[in-house]
């Protein structure tokens, strides 16, 4: 799912990707893509992830790891930070969920459970990437699915994603519903439909495999 | 990760402008008017044109350039008193022009960068300037609506840009032009100095290169761009 | 006037100076004066004019001037420039004008009998900094008062004058109306009251001269 | 003509803060928060205070002191995740706590910075966030309000000042620091490095003066600035 999902981060794209899974995306990258990497604290052109021995204490990025400069970083302070997510400049962010949405309803900030601890700047990336995927297992650790027919929790942003990757396929928010658009290697259309809360269109031709 | 290289010549970054456009225009006064990529569409001449600008040059300079070539409708600026040309043209309607106060110019144009709609301010209440303006309550406190002002197109000037289009100024010629590469949906610079990715400490950089679609480097520097014999 | 406008200009303090009189009064500031001067268009810790040939062709003051940097001179955009003003980081600003009148009201944007150029920043020096100061010749070329009951011109902003420098008087607007608080040297009382165009509160005990 | 000089000793700077007072702090985690003013707070010992902060750190550090020694009424922020004192006192009614999304929280507070009352966003329509909030209609489109958030004092964490309050951040740590130092009634900068004017070149200015009311040299850097063991 990580494999596939890079494939979805072109050339010249500015990009964000959330804490956790989004982050990991990024060994699957090819090494020389173009791509602009943004964390909302301040930074275009993230780099690596430095350890700690080689981390400077002033670099981290939005998810707190201590990360690299580029030939070509800029720093800047949060408003423009956040100026660049709500002007569109950014082409795509990939964000990890707690229940998706067929409809692109997107519930990622509230812990079922606990208390919020804030959304920090997740619900303007949602609401403002030029498109938002969700990078997420298919069900959670009880097998419960978590792409739904309609959010319970709080919601993050409505109607905001666009595209999901998950260990079991990848599908696409369609004005017509939830479509299954790609299945990963070994799993069938059966198994997708059966670990989702939601119905799914699931097209007449062979779905390329991942 | 190599960042993406934005360089591009000045004609076909400018032929990306169509009749009608809303172009935001950088500089206060000489310094950061993009005068080349003006020229640029001088020669191409779209007409019909929204020009956004601090201020209308002088005579035989920059919008001076468009306003003498016809291909101004309409001019969005803080104030035209050193063009008598657009002041005239104002005069005979040949293009409208609408005032805003130069603060309230740079805050509309950055709250459209920002991807909000709109800011209260309490900025000309009690003037003309407020007149038709809704009127929004704050907490307590009563002020009017500016809308965010946005444009198709911002032409920039800069000293030094990345082939990322990262972007540094000189002096003042930065006022209006690290809000319009904000604010505008594709963001047209024009530098003086061009440097490979890392030219410009990340620490130094005035607008980062996400605000900037195109990067042109100008090969000479005319005349224009100098100090104003008066 | 201009020596004693200067005088108003205090140790620590940002000032803005508008375009003519105001400017002129930079020569009576004593050289070892700790102030900042600020230009709308971008600059704090503005620095003597230079000549054409001394001039750096990016550094103009709002005025159009070649001015110079000093040691600690910030440059910034436009919006950060106004953000100051805004803000309330003009201690005191010193414009020109065409009417002031008794209550503080100013207009100085729109040129009698012309059609208007635009305001410029002058609307939001006027309205924002702490301290606003006009400063003018008491009467116009023809002979009449400045300083009048009601301006009768457009306002760049109502109630915002709180004090007067002419080449006859300092007047300063109060909640009671406009006192009369010094002479010019050689002036009398009389002189001012005759070439003012609104009502003087002139106070018992005998006025400063400068 | 010279600068003003406002440098200034910590505990001076300080105390000019009283019980109750509005308090913005830079930083995002460690990076760009002001550990030797907050300490010097803790150490004072101000009551009732609002701090407006980004995040609140983590335990052990920064906004976890004001926490732990009771000086915290109420708390603005767009994420306390990191800190279970935080939580469990929001929890336990100890603490208000109003979270607000991080861009609009940086836009709020430069929103005051700038001297404006407000502003209309669409950040937020359709969740939590927009409940409570006033809709404004912008043009043909419809938005919430945001109000500007000020402060009575902002402490912000610089690498290099000059004397007369020019700022200067490092890499990721300036985040919140230049909105803060705009939006506050009186800013109080500590630096790393104090320098003369002219010590920072005047294109290099992340922070100008004229917003900054004392700066405040740090002798030494204590460890909690350090790169984080986790």
């Amino acid at each position: 799912m990580l494999r596939r999902a890079a494939r979805d981060i072109r050339a010249g794209m500015t990009v964000n990707l959330g804490i956790g899974l989004p982050t990991q995306v990024l060994q699957y990258v090819p090494a020389g893509l173009a791509v602009c990497l943004h964390s909302e604290n301040g930074i275009a052109g993230v780099g690596p992830v430095l350890d700690r021995v080689h981390a400077d204490r002033n670099l981290i990025d939005a998810g707190g790891a201590y990360v690299s400069a580029l030939p070509g970083t800029a720093y800047f302070d949060s408003a423009v930070s956040f100026a660049i997510v709500r002007s569109g400049r950014l082409d795509l962010t990939l964000l990890g969920a707690f229940e998706v949405a067929a409809n692109g309803d997107l519930a990622n900030w509230i812990i079922p459970g606990h208390l919020t601890p804030g959304a920090g700047g997740a619900i303007e990336l949602a609401q403002k990437a030029r498109k938002v995927a969700v990078i997420t297992t298919h069900t959670d650790k009880h097998g419960r699915p978590k792409i739904v027919a309609h959010c319970t929790l709080p919601l993050t942003a409505p109607g905001c994603v666009q595209r999901i990757f998950t260990d079991m396929a990848v599908c696409d928010v369609t004005p017509d519903g939830l479509r299954l658009s790609e299945l990963a290697e070994g799993v069938t259309v059966a198994q997708v439909i059966a670990a989702t809360g939601a119905p799914l269109i699931v097209p007449q031709a062979p779905l390329p495999r991942f | 990760m190599p960042l993406p290289d934005k360089t591009c010549g000045i004609a076909e970054a400018i032929a990306r402008i169509l009749d009608g456009a809303r172009i935001m225009l950088g500089g206060f006064g000489v310094p950061g008017t993009p005068f080349c990529l003006i020229r640029e569409l001088v020669r191409q001449g779209q007409k019909g044109l929204t020009i956004i600008k601090n201020d209308a040059n002088e005579t035989g300079m920059g919008v001076d350039w468009l306003l003498e070539n016809g291909q101004v409708a309409r001019l969005i600026t803080s104030h035209i008193g050193l063009n008598p040309r657009a002041m005239q043209m104002m005069n005979d309607g040949k293009i409208s022009v609408e005032f805003v106060p130069q603060g309230i110019l740079a805050e509309r144009i950055r709250c459209a960068g920002a991807g909000m709609l709109g800011f209260v301010s309490d900025i000309g209440i009690g003037t003309l300037m407020a007149e038709g303006k809704p009127t929004v309550r704050v907490g307590d406190r009563s002020g009017i609506l500016e809308t965010a002002l946005g444009a198709d197109f911002a032409l920039v000037h800069a000293a030094r840009a990345d082939t990322f289009g990262n972007l540094r100024y000189a002096a003042s010629a930065r006022n209006f032009n690290p809000l319009i590469a904000m604010a505008a949906r594709h963001t047209i610079a024009e530098a003086e100095t061009m440097l490979p990715p890392g030219g410009i400490a990340p620490d130094d950089v005035h607008t980062p290169g996400p605000f900037v679609d195109q990067v042109v480097l100008l090969p000479e520097l005319p005349e224009v761009y100098g100090v104003v014999e008066r």
